[in-house]
């Protein structure tokens, strides 16, 4: 056991450390990749957890699908020399206060709940299970919620498509077309 | 069955119980770790040396020339030659880049290389992690071996490695979608995303062979995808040598250079163990229906050639294209992927899940 | 319908493009009788160059180290670049007349471009191209050549 | 699509500069290219010329006329022959000599065969500014062959300097004949493999069809002549319209396309290959008996005046203009050539399209950077 407890104390430590890493740093970019460790260190104890479905949904759409849109956004927008001003007395007073607020009250609900040591081997969870759950329309299926997410990407999409097509327009009044 | 006389298992199972007896858990699982480890480095080098070999081998034949032939018989030490030299060129460091990120952008690459080369089944027993969800991890893990591309270009501070970077990013994240979908054509044929499964179940016949036209059309998908995502070939883009020079990683040199260019050839030959795992059954030797002195024969053979024979098919395949085809554009290219792949892809799907709800396979 | 069939037949025609392509290339990966690669250093002894190529210029002497220049400075004078000097010198013959030999005929190959404007103009043939082509050196005036070798003489026969 | 990238381009906001160049693998030499971009579309184009000005036509003046000629091989080095020959041609006009046939059907042959290796570099490395780079190997590979005929019989592989007023400088090798008709053979065989890895390729197409398109007004207007004006339609082959050497006695058509897009101008290109053959097949058999130069006088004077001679090179029309002043030396020297006034094109042809595309124009255009800067 030992070794998974060095392991899990690891991990905590990097998400620790790269969490703060992330708040603190004034590029924008490395804040950025701090997230990324921070969330790959998270995927590392679900895979501790053997629950690698969701380690893996969480590599996909956070490390390899989240990141890189904020990478890309920042590549897009940003210029290599840009720098974070240092934040303000009262801004960080405020951030310092809802952080403490935010770590008492999970400490609290952490040390208030009695965690049982079980003698349950962690268990693989079978691909066909998370698949069915997925699906089912029982008490605990999750096909209501799996259908509206597919309405909201809906209307993001619908979303996207109106922001890109409203500036449309505007742009056919522009004097080189009018040249033309 | 004959070709159980190649079974690792109990080879690895000995090991573990031996050094288990030996000292405690703990170590042990350092030991074994540390095995693996410097197992997969040594793999990492030699497939990456020889692979940088063959491309030059592969092209210059195609091209009427001869190749490397000075250093060792046919120049097979080129290769270890060109790494000494690397290992020594100056490291030069770039005015107003963001030191940190330039120096960690290859490692990116190469860690998540690694990660997903312990998934991949070399042959019975020799496997290092078999996760239940072996081609979901291998889809998320290779997602992220973007951000080293797009890092590497943005931290050089040079224009053209961020229009590489750029052309890379759009690239890769759109054809994730095409690997992941073709491959989801194959998880519902297999019915199940077990690597071990999978090959396990081509026992009886390759699934090229025996899902149909569906399965084929996912491999040529595949394919073509998995070329794209590696950055090679027709879909260079990010390296565009007559547009960009080399693209992202432009202002690279000395040994960061050969990882991300080892990075390249490993990101190949991943792809084409993936296609060889997946459709042209892994280990398994090739077997004809009734055939029995012919099926015997083939069983002899040992699973990790069988292995390494259909990667360096697929390899072969890729890098023909790359020194057949001129390049895309980074519109047609994305045209590629959104008006011809993806709709092929999802109609593929479908007429998948048709073919395995009717039960109509071998 | 119609683009649906004109969408399939894109996809037929583009895959048969391609398709044709690599079988080209495929075919010379099959084909080393193809290969045109000439392993230049190893195949010196064989290496036959055209006998009009112009490696450089020369001055052909026979066995007895005889020459045809007479030192009339032509190659000199229809040479664009400069690259050749003809220096004479003046002796006495044995029936007392004076006369114009050769003392030093220079070639800087440094400065050649090989249009073959000397060869053509030499009025008696002194001249000629030979076809060694290895004029790699580590010292710039090694490329600064005397063209006749020492001690040679005009060829008897050949008049002013 | 290309209204498209117009509609962008308008929001002239972030535009960005990148520097093409004088070390680059496309420009095919020292050239700089100086693009605006905004993302991946070109704004404007600005070519920085000069980076290898020789000062030839100046150095021409202090040269006699059998001299100057070594120095037109290294204007256009694909074109060399050519060059020569439009020099010669020069001063055999302001001469008023009589050229044996012979002489005439030498030069034409040549021509032919240079403009054919010509085009075959182009092809080579058209293909490999598109990213295909076998077809560099298998043009380089085919062009060796007419290298090899040129060094046979000249003694040069690219740098001829074949040509002398009055004829050439020596005669044909006896193999000459032998080697040109395995040298047509074989490349009948290879040109449809050429067709099959970029002509009739579907990415290549994709690449160049409609790319760069330029209308046959502003063909004229620009002074773009050469297989790039013709792909446009502009009718513009002197071979054709004021035939020099034997070009009057040869069929051969002159290849003429519309649309003028990229690919045409490659086309253009690769049709003329087939059309030299032509001619080179029609003259190889029938070469006249007869002395290979005239002679002429030690030191050729040209009366006093000005010439003009044009010539089709493989890359268009060049014009070599002489201002003599009655000595030995020319007054003036000046050669119009057609790279020169093709780069012109380069800026009003690339404006919205993207920086992929900007390699695909300037190679269709098939630039030698020493005959812009000369």
């Amino acid at each position: 056991m030992i070794a998974n407890q060095i392991m899990f104390f690891l991990l905590s430590a990097m998400i620790i450390v790269f969490s703060i890493l992330t708040v603190i740093s004034r590029k924008i970019l490395r804040a950025a990749i701090y997230l990324l460790f921070v969330l790959v260190s998270t995927s590392g104890l679900y895979f501790m957890l053997n629950y690698q479905f969701l380690a893996a949904v969480q590599l996909t759409v956070y490390a390899g699908g989240i990141v890189v849109l904020i990478i890309f956004s920042i590549l897009l927008t940003s210029h290599i020399s840009q720098r974070f001003e240092p934040a303000g007395l009262k801004k960080s007073m405020f951030s310092a206060i809802a952080a403490l607020t935010g770590a008492i009250l999970s400490i609290v609900t952490i040390l208030d709940y009695k965690f049982e040591a079980t003698a349950i081997a962690a268990k693989e969870v079978d691909m066909r299970l998370i698949g069915k759950s997925l699906l089912s329309v029982d008490y605990d299926g999750y096909v209501l919620p799996f259908e509206v997410i597919s309405v909201l990407l809906l209307a993001a999409m619908v979303a996207a498509i109106a922001i890109a097509k409203k500036s449309g327009p505007a742009k056919t009044q522009s004097p080189t077309l009018k040249q033309e | 069955m004959p070709f159980d006389i190649y079974d690792f298992t109990s080879f690895t199972k000995w090991i573990d119980t031996s050094l288990e007896n030996a000292m405690s858990p703990f170590w042990t699982t350092v030991t074994e770790m540390a095995i693996a480890g410097v197992l997969f480095i040594l793999f990492y080098a030699v497939v990456g040396l020889f692979l940088v070999y063959a491309e030059r081998k592969v092209c210059a034949f195609v091209q009427n020339r001869l190749g490397p032939n000075r250093l060792g018989p046919y120049g097979i030490f080129q290769t270890i030659a060109d790494l000494i030299k690397l290992l020594f060129k100056e490291l030069i460091p770039i005015k107003n880049a963001d030191r940190f990120l330039f120096n960690l952008a290859p490692y990116i690459v190469i860690i998540v290389n690694f990660m997903v080369l312990g998934a991949i089944p070399y042959a019975k027993g020799l496997h290092a992690i078999d996760f239940n969800i072996g081609i979901f991890y291998i889809i998320a893990v290779s997602s992220m071996s973007v951000i080293g591309v797009l890092l590497a270009g943005w931290s050089s501070n040079n224009k053209y490695s961020l229009i590489g970077a750029m052309r890379s990013g759009a690239q890769i994240v759109s054809y994730e979608l095409s690997v992941g979908l073709s491959l989801i054509t194959m998880v519902i044929f297999a019915g199940s995303m077990q690597l071990s499964v999978i090959v396990e179940a081509q026992r009886t016949g390759w699934f090229i062979f025996k899902g149909h036209i569906p399965a084929f059309i996912a491999f040529v998908i595949y394919i073509i995808a998995g070329t794209a995502e590696t950055n090679r070939g027709p879909f260079d883009l990010a390296e565009a040598e007559s547009e960009l020079t080399a693209g992202y990683h432009t202002e690279y040199s000395g040994i960061k250079f050969a990882f991300f260019y080892l990075a390249e050839f490993i990101n190949m030959f991943i792809v084409a163990s993936i296609a060889a795992t997946i459709f042209l059954g892994g280990w398994m030797p090739f077997h004809i229906g009734t055939w029995e002195g012919f099926n015997r024969i083939m069983d002899f053979v040992p699973p990790f050639i069988w292995y390494l024979g259909k990667t360096f098919f697929v390899i072969w395949v890729i890098m023909l294209f790359k020194w057949t085809f001129p390049r895309l554009r980074i519109d047609q290219l994305l045209t590629l992927e959104w008006k011809y792949l993806l709709p092929i892809n999802l109609v593929n799907v479908l007429i998948m899940a048709f073919i395995v709800l009717m039960g109509w396979h071998f | 319908m119609r683009s649906i069939i004109n969408y399939l037949k894109d996809i037929f025609w583009g895959v048969m493009s391609l398709l044709k392509g690599l079988k080209v290339t495929a075919s010379y990966f099959w084909r080393p009788g193809a290969i045109v690669t000439e392993k230049y250093p190893e195949n010196r002894k064989y290496l036959v160059m055209f006998e009009r190529c112009k490696g450089e210029l020369i001055m052909p002497h026979n066995d007895k180290n005889e020459h045809n220049c007479i030192s009339c400075g032509i190659c000199q004078m229809s040479c664009p670049n400069g690259s050749i000097e003809v220096i004479p010198k003046t002796i006495d013959t044995e029936d007392g007349k004076k006369k114009r030999i050769l003392d030093k005929h220079i070639y800087r190959l440094g400065q050649c471009t090989f249009c073959g404007l000397c060869v053509k103009n030499c009025p008696t043939h002194a001249l000629a191209f030979s076809t060694k082509f290895e004029h790699a050196v580590f010292n710039k005036a090694l490329l600064i050549k005397v063209l006749n070798k020492p001690g040679s003489q005009l060829k008897k026969g050949v008049e002013q | 699509m290309e209204e498209k990238a117009k509609d962008i381009i308008t929001d002239e906001q972030q535009e960005y500069i990148i520097n093409i160049g004088p070390q680059h693998p496309s420009t095919h030499g020292v050239m700089r290219l100086v693009v605006s971009l905004k993302g991946e579309f070109v704004l404007n184009v600005e070519p920085h010329i000069g980076y290898i000005h020789r000062g030839i036509e100046k150095m021409c003046e202090s040269l006699t006329y059998p001299q100057i000629i070594h120095l037109t091989d290294r204007m256009d080095y694909l074109s060399a022959h050519i060059n020569n020959e439009a020099v010669c041609l020069a001063v055999e006009k302001a001469l008023e000599v009589d050229i044996p046939d012979r002489v005439k059907v030498i030069r034409t042959l040549m021509s032919e065969l240079t403009r054919i290796q010509s085009h075959e570099l182009f092809w080579a490395s058209y293909g490999m500014d598109l990213g295909g780079q076998t077809c560099y190997f298998y043009g380089l590979r085919d062009r060796e062959m007419v290298l090899d005929i040129f060094e046979e019989t000249t003694g040069g592989r690219m740098i001829v300097s074949y040509n002398c007023p009055g004829g050439v400088m020596y005669d044909l090798h006896p193999n000459f004949r032998k080697r040109v008709k395995e040298f047509i053979k074989h490349f009948r065989k290879v040109l449809p493999e050429y067709d099959d890895i970029l002509t009739n390729n579907v990415i290549f197409h994709g690449r160049t069809v409609g790319i760069g398109p330029l209308p046959l007004k502003e063909a004229i207007a620009y002074g773009i002549t050469g297989p790039s004006g013709r792909a446009s339609g502009f009718s513009c082959d002197v071979r054709k319209h004021e035939p020099y050497s034997a070009y009057d006695r040869v069929k051969f058509n002159e290849v003429l396309f519309t649309e003028g897009d990229s690919y045409h101008r490659y086309l253009a290109r690769v049709e003329e290959m087939r059309e030299s053959m032509d001619i080179i097949e029609q003259l190889i058999d029938n070469i006249p008996e007869g002395p290979y130069a005239v002679k002429m006088k030690p030191v050729i004077k040209l009366p006093e005046g000005e010439y003009y001679q044009r010539v089709e090179t493989a890359r268009g029309e060049l014009g070599v203009f002489i201002i003599s002043d009655g000595n030995k030396l020319p007054y003036r020297v000046k050669f119009r050539t057609p790279n020169f006034a093709n780069l012109s094109v380069l800026n009003h042809l690339v404006k919205g399209f993207k920086i992929a595309d900007l390699i695909a124009i300037f190679g269709s255009l098939d630039f030698v950077i020493p005959d812009i800067d000369r």
